[in-house]
């Protein structure tokens, strides 16, 4: 720690910092704990991997949809009436085929479209997974149970400016004519950031 | 910063800890740190390039085994004391508890002079830059060559805007590298997509 | 290994804990730790690059908030029960705990073919190269241009020693570099010396 | 930790586990604990800086023993009875001048010339010194109490083959015609590393 000529004591457990920080708000009248209500809502309620299968299986039954999710991103997931944050000015949707697969990352700290394909699981966010999939995607795709055949090509996308990334799995077989709700159901949010891949149903 | 947070081609880490499904959140102060820094933000007591920066402050060993939303609180009471909405006192008194924060901030810097416009397909090198302050440069790409494969809308440059100084907007080129440029016989056949700003690259000839 | 261990040029840490005339024991435990790999050492259960590439291979949280004569004792411990001496369970039933060993070693290589040999004031390039196992290449001088201003006598060479690959020694040299070539307009003004095994180099013309 | 399918309990402190690896060697007739004794005892008493010190006191006092230190420490130190471990095949003495300061570090894991300058202290080993040394000499002896004039050069030697190197510090003014024994008394380990100078008695 920098601060060696501190007097050393008990570190604050994390949710009393937490309880700290929010008081100290609260009380200055920047209502932290609304704050806490609402987005904490939307973490958990709103910006969920149910939006972006919405996305993907509308791409899989709408060709024109798919193009323009292929061509602008973030305004086509406007038209499913999905927001993204203004920082996140550029939605790249990345579209897998039987011979490449897309996997995103954030090597430099953990970023994702988290409007469309929710909070990033922990393992995400891990130093392992940070380090490795950049330099060793295959042996760790298949660790995480996701064997690719070796004619498949592997692009790891690292999301190190604030353009997001989706990846659009292939539609599963035997899932022609379903409708979208049912297509919906199937893609999860794993299949988005491109460490899996949806099998037949 | 060359700092503990540019993990990219680091080895010796062991196998992700991976789950199917596995949930983003795990406990309730998880969720109330998250919205915390979020509300900072919305209230621009800061911006995302300060507050990523501030996790890259913190000491490493601390950012290393902390939690990824213990290294949220750390930037956000970091933050919140270097802009003086709260001394670290007061948030110690309240924890009642030490509070361990970021060590303070390099300055930035600008945009690059004389920055070049690039295309579709163009072939890119990435500068040798390294600065004391925030950059969203991976040090596995650098002096590196790669292809432009896309074209993001002007964003504010992370190396300034982390830091309060005056810059211009500028777009962000998807570069397409091959793994094996990267990490010479040392890394697995892979395309690897980093998103640059301008000012980080050169024309490759 | 791009591995934890390889601080040389690493921002965010803070301010050397200097004092002066400190000593370099302790506590009991610490010359013990010390004096049992060396023992190891003298009894040939393993090497110097053996047991430096051991403690290379610790997890790196471990690495970094270990103690030096933890990470030592680490590094007997890993290589004990590598070598077959001793079992981690008996360790553990000893230890009354659990015992935090390094991760399994990835394949060592041996020398460079082709090695050139060099002279005083011959220029040399730091090669590339990176490799899954152990090497005393710090990765800030990685492709970077310096002068040979040294020669030792020959050495086991470290990426086949610590690995039990067959090599032949060779020399290091002591090459100097300027800190403005490794760190680009980031780095104070310096002259940096470092030991570079023939391996490792390449006539830069 | 890499084995996160072991069952967690608690891990045994450092001295339970140089305990139980003294404790199992010994078992195997290795005769650690015999080792501990005997090495602990050069460690503590043997490989102490005042062998340096006696180094560099000669080489002050006799110029033909400094020009055959500087160039070959190895047999140089020899003359005074010092050894040095087999693997060390090489000293380099560093001679610094009012216009060069030299200092030695080890950035990928703590080596020095243990047996003739003493094991090295803590904070030659932390990551801190190991980090910055290289990239921010200047400062970094700043803060350690060394403001070096702008006039001087700094070259740092980074111990990464084996190759062992102690810096010759200059002889302070004032002690021209002291004994040799009078001279060591003054050199101290951190002058041999190169964090500190030497100053008038």
């Amino acid at each position: 720690m920098p601060d060696t000529d501190r007097v050393i004591q008990r570190t604050a457990s994390v949710e009393e910092r937490v309880d700290a920080v929010q008081a100290a708000l609260d009380e200055r009248g920047l209502k932290a704990s609304e704050a806490v209500e609402e987005l904490g809502h939307l973490a958990q309620e709103t910006w969920i991997p149910e939006n972006g299968a919405r996305v993907i299986a509308r791409a899989w039954i709408d060709p024109e949809f798919r193009k323009r999710l292929l061509a602008n991103g973030r305004e086509a997931v406007a038209e499913l009436g999905l927001a993204m944050p203004k920082h996140h000015r550029h939605l790249v949707v990345l579209e897998n085929t039987a011979q490449v697969q897309n996997v995103i990352c954030c090597t430099l700290c953990s970023c994702t479209a988290f409007t469309i394909i929710g909070l990033p699981p922990d393992w995400y966010k891990d130093v392992e997974y940070r380090s490795r999939v950049v330099r060793e995607s295959r042996t760790v795709l298949r660790e995480m149970g996701l064997d690719l055949p070796p004619q498949v090509e592997i692009r790891v996308w690292d999301t190190t400016a604030d353009t997001r990334y989706m990846v659009l799995p292939e539609q599963p077989r035997g899932t022609g004519g379903w409708s979208e709700d049912k297509l919906a159901a199937l893609v999860t949010r794993d299949s988005m950031i491109g460490v899996a891949r949806l099998g037949a149903p | 910063m060359d700092g503990i947070h540019d993990l990219g081609g680091r080895q010796g880490f062991g196998k992700v800890r991976y789950t199917q499904g596995a949930t983003a959140f795990h406990a309730a102060w998880e969720v109330r740190a998250n919205s915390l820094y979020a509300h900072a933000v919305r209230l621009r007591i800061f911006n995302m390039d300060e507050y990523r920066h501030a996790i890259e402050r913190m000491d490493p060993r601390h950012y290393l085994t902390a939690s990824y939303y213990e290294r949220s609180l750390t930037s956000l009471a970091t933050l919140l004391v270097e802009k003086g909405v709260v001394t670290r006192e007061e948030l110690e008194r309240r924890a009642g508890g030490d509070f361990p924060l970021a060590a303070p901030s390099a300055p930035g810097r600008t945009n690059a002079e004389g920055r070049a416009r690039f295309r579709l397909g163009d072939r890119v090198r990435v500068t040798q830059d390294s600065v004391p302050g925030h950059m969203r440069l991976p040090g596995y790409i650098r002096g590196k060559t790669g292809v432009v494969v896309g074209e993001s809308p002007a964003y504010p440059f992370p190396d300034a805007h982390a830091h309060g100084v005056q810059s211009e907007d500028e777009p962000t080129y998807d570069v397409r590298f091959r793994s094996g440029d990267l990490w010479p016989n040392s890394a697995e056949p892979a395309l690897i997509h980093v998103g640059v700003f301008q000012s980080y690259l050169e024309p490759a000839g």
